[in-house]
């Protein structure tokens, strides 16, 4: 919509340094909390986005985030900075500080603020999301929900369950693909018969596509898909074709170094950095370094959440 | 007196009446739309009266149950039928990785007041695959509730409960206890009253015997085996053995131990009955807890009743002789006494 | 094969009246559930297939019985008959005699026997046939595996699951829809989103499509799916469009009578009583009715079967 | 003696010996092949060595199971990992009315030899839905069996012993266990023997004390928790009280209760510890059982400890609080010798 107004050009030059930014964010925040892992003070585990962040940025500032709903999996740091900016509450849950969005229970798989739900189990959030696009539909709220699922995770049956329901009911929901052609270690290839992008035809339902490189055109089309579920109220797909430049988790990484150096040269965030005024960039870069810092110190000085009071 | 109603009866208007208080209450399942009106018949007449809040699924019980979580999460009142219990295995995943753990793992920041109604029980002749008790599985699951009406209770207002409750119910219905008449008042023989009149989901106690005296036995027993009862306490009061019978509607968590282990203590002497496998079934925590409360109380071993360990067979002959009976429940009764 | 020999006209003759037989003893044996059911000599339930043996009998005379594996579900006395032919096996389960191909235990929804193995879980059964598949082109025994599906039960994602990896993996297995447009009560309409006969082409599964009112044309393309199977070592699928005449199990059908008419129209054994000659037809009919006769007769008169021995 | 294998390397070889031993055996997982060779590593090295018979699969829970049981019965003895024992549930359908109904329903008529193994159980911080023990729920599954090893049992041995066994049987890993040397013999102080050399899935027995003696108090034990014991074996030596451990290694169908009954009534105080939720578990069954066969001979309530009755938290501090641990079973011993 924001594309499509008048002043087209300065409101993109405004939108490629306001996505510059939270994409930064993201990039950064989870580049502490491997660095934090690294230094022991995080335990269990991270999936960082890192590579993937333009997909959050651009599919979250498509939505509503004031009334819309989202869902998301094990990989959801991005989504969630994208949809709430709270740097210090999702430090705070990895951390187990206080202040933790989740009290520490959750950490880094099962995020909860405002409207975003996220489950570490894959395929699980598909009817769920599905079921909260009729509770919306039947309050006649005008909320849509998105729902982000992997590649790997178009292996659940539950994501067809989910899909035929959403299409004989025509709910307001968005499927989100974000396929990097890898689950885990397996490559898609290893995972798939046929081509991903077809898999809601059959339900007839309308599908979109797009690179994570251009986050604009990512964008862009995001709000084609959003703007057909939020009118027509009905589902729709968004295959989001993008680059996981980092390990599943931590250090699990068995890729190739080529293949490792193509994923490479598809960083977005990169992509975007050649599109903004080296002067704004510099700004933004250490906006966003200060707030990081500043949250990181925030929260490791805080004490460890406990557990009283819980029952 | 007024003529009381069926199990199903009472069900069925607990429903009608959910709906009717509360708008955000919504009902799935398969095959429940008028006029058929589901499998079992207890969703007939709702989708009739509420056309747009009762909707009939395809067969995904999985999807049934994770989209009744979603629709909890956004503030509405899902109650998800399943159309036989034995098919909560497709939605184990739904129930315990995602409606027990939103609310806990969220730190307690969303609620999840869903319902998911399912008739478990054979007795019919339906087969392996459609005749198991399998809400043990559920027992024990930590922010889940599991709930099964007996004939001496309330089935509606049991439900009701259930719909009102902010966090997930799995609620059991035996499929032969449907058409049987509830039996909520004293009789000449039966004397009913209720432990706990307070609690959400009551404990139903029965006596054949009157108050001031104490019982030969206590008979701790859920859901479809209550069918024996009214037969059981009256046989039994014919032989002047004074039974006891203690009818918790919430099997997991277990209500309060105490007024539990004051009645077993009472006689000394405990069955307990479910239709579900004894083994690792709802009444091996329950005996664990008695034994633990009633250390040097009890007279000899509690006797645990329930299907025998394998599949349910489908010949109608052979079933009878895998499920719980009136005669296993007697015979346990006998060797306690014995 | 048979169809594309020098003498086919005879043979198809000889074909049609070999899949009439087959099909009217499938008939009249569920006629003879229906009947023992309603004098009370039969429990439960049963799902009779009364309309639908046609696709039964072109099905499995496709396969190669001798090696070829058969999982089915709750609509299967007609599999089970055209497989294997034991009507006196399948009447003492479902009246739980001495001789109960398996034990009085299974009953009418849980059949084996030889390659055959039914469940009455809608969808688990596609996943257990996949693998089915899987272990025959191990052994490389040349088996093929086929798994009957309703319409209704396209809705579980297991089948969705199962079609992947089938494709994935190349895996010798033929998926029947049995597309009778109902389940249980349920118009396909409110089950599913889109064209049922397009839910495999995204897996890259080749699909084959016939009407089971015309047995001998539904055969044909039965063996030219088999074909294929056996021969690519690939998985494929065949929408049998089917006409459910009778109730889902015993008198519980809603449907109006003007939709009950008009699939009485469609009986594929009254259309294929027209095509065998009108002699034949008497011998057929007398024989198989003394069939069954003599089967009710012996089944009725031996003893219940007892669980002793069984642990 | 030679240094002994840590429970994966033991688990490891175990699946080399039995592909390289049974053409039949065949392997399935998410992410198993090499280099990865599975989340846990158990299956390094499996694909290189028979690139033909091992199979990565697409993450879908149901169908790896389910495909492993079409498998199993034609023929194959199909060993499928499920990368995380949580996710377990989206397969209860296949194992429950599945994989142990085809036997019993077809009337013994086919064979299920179907092993699924899946690393159970928490403290490495990965949260709600990947740090429990579910076990629990398919304990009493008619014709299911549950096994699990503990350190002091030769897990590979187990392994094969399932893979061989010709039902089906969930196998259970602790993720704990996994880096920590198997303890198969006897060490100054802790006399190491097995109850039942001869079992299937045997159970052993761990004293502190000298033959001659008997125990101050008895712990029934399983899987992860077994862990602590070198420890607490020590340590309560060093205080001169006298533990006898009994680890069984098959949770479900029980082994014979007759001698682990000996065991408890031996010293009258018994403590039941499993890395699962306590209530309805594993311990449940068990307790009921020894207190049917102790009537009498035990001193005091046995005690059973598990995880506390609610989500596993992904904060380390916070698990820890939840898991049970060595303290937790200590202060249990202490209890009951009080
Ligand atoms: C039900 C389930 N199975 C397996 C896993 C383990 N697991 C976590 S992430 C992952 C790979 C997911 O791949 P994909 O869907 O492509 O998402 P990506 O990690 O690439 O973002 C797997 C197998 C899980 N969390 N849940
Ligand atoms: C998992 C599961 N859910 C529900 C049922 C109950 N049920 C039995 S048959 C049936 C309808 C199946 O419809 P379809 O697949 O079209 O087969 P048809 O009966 O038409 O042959 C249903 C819902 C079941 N047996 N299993
Ligand atoms: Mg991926
Ligand atoms: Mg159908």
């Amino acid at each position: 919509m924001m594309i499509a107004s008048p002043n087209s050009f300065t409101i993109t030059h405004q939108l490629a340094e306001h996505f510059y930014a939270q994409m930064l964010l993201i990039r950064q925040t989870e580049q502490q909390f491997l660095e934090l892992f690294a230094q022991g003070k995080l335990n269990g585990t991270v999936h960082t986005c890192i590579g993937q962040e333009s997909s959050a940025v651009a599919v979250v500032n498509a939505m509503d985030t004031q009334r819309d709903i989202i869902f998301s999996n094990h990989r959801a740091h991005g989504h969630f900075l994208a949809y709430c900016g709270d740097v210090e509450g999702l430090l705070a849950e990895v951390l187990g500080r206080e202040g933790a969005v989740c009290g520490g229970i959750g950490g880094t798989q099962h995020l909860h603020a405002g409207n975003l739900y996220t489950n570490g189990i894959q395929g699980g959030i598909a009817p769920c999301a599905t079921g909260a696009a009729l509770a919306e539909k039947m309050k006649r709220s005008g909320a849509i929900t998105t729902v982000f699922l992997g590649d790997g995770t178009m292996g659940q049956g539950a994501v067809y369950e989910s899909m035929n329901i959403a299409a004989l009911w025509q709910l307001p929901i968005l499927f989100v693909l974000e396929d990097n052609g890898i689950a885990q270690s397996t490559p898609k290839q290893q995972e798939h018969a046929g081509d991903l992008s077809t898999r809601a035809q059959t339900f007839g339902i309308q599908t979109f596509t797009a690179d994570s490189f251009d986050v604009l055109a990512l964008h862009q089309t995001t709000v084609a898909a959003v703007g057909l579920v939020r009118q027509q109220q009905c589902p729709a797909f968004l295959v989001v074709n993008c680059y996981r430049l980092g390990p599943h988790s931590k250090g699990d990484d068995t890729r190739s170094p080529e293949e490792l150096a193509a994923v490479e040269q598809r960083d977005p965030l990169r992509q975007l950095e050649l599109q903004i005024d080296p002067e704004q960039r510099q700004l933004i870069q250490q906006s966003v370094q200060q707030r990081i810092q500043a949250a990181v110190q925030d929260v490791l000085g805080r004490p460890f959440i406990s557990r009283e009071g819980k029952e | 007196m007024s003529q009381q109603l069926t199990n199903l009866e009472s069900l069925r208007s607990a429903l009608q009446s959910a709906m009717a208080d509360d708008e955000t209450v919504v009902v799935f399942g398969e095959d429940i739309l008028d006029p058929y009106g589901g499998a079992f018949k207890v969703t007939k007449g709702l989708s009739t009266a509420f056309p747009n809040r009762v909707f009939t699924t395809p067969i995904c019980e999985g999807a049934i149950v994770g989209m009744a979580n979603g629709l909890a999460l956004r503030g509405m009142r899902p109650v998800a039928e399943l159309m036989f219990g034995d098919f909560i295995t497709l939605a184990a995943d739904q129930l315990i990785n995602h409606a027990a753990k939103f609310p806990a793992m969220y730190n307690g920041r969303v609620t999840l007041p869903l319902v998911v109604r399912t008739p478990m029980g054979g007795g019919r002749g339906y087969g392996p695959t459609h005749s198991q008790s399998l809400e043990r599985m559920f027992c024990g699951v930590p922010h889940l509730s599991v709930v099964a009406p007996t004939i001496f209770h309330d089935a509606g207002k049991l439900l009701r409960a259930a719909i009102a409750s902010d966090g997930p119910v799995v609620f059991i219905e035996n499929k032969l206890l449907y058409p049987l008449r509830q039996q909520l008042h004293s009789t000449a023989t039966i004397q009913h009253d209720v432990l706990d009149p307070e609690a959400e989901y009551p404990t139903v106690r029965l006596r054949n015997f009157g108050a001031g005296d104490s019982a030969d036995v206590t008979l701790i027993a859920n859901g479809g085996v209550s069918r024996f009862l009214p037969s059981l306490l009256e046989r039994l009061a014919d032989e002047e053995i004074r039974l006891q019978a203690v009818l918790p509607s919430v099997l997991s968590p277990l209500p309060p131990i105490a007024p539990l282990a004051a009645a077993a203590a009472d006689s000394g002497r405990v069955v307990i009955a479910e239709e579900g496998i004894a083994t690792n079934g709802w009444g091996a925590e329950l005996a664990a807890r008695l034994y633990e409360s009633c250390m040097g109380r009890l007279a000899c071993p509690i006797v645990r009743i329930g299907a025998m360990p394998t599949v349910i067979p489908a010949a109608k002959h052979l079933e009878d002789e895998i499920l719980p009976s009136e005669t296993t429940i007697l015979n346990a009764i006998l060797k306690v006494l014995s």
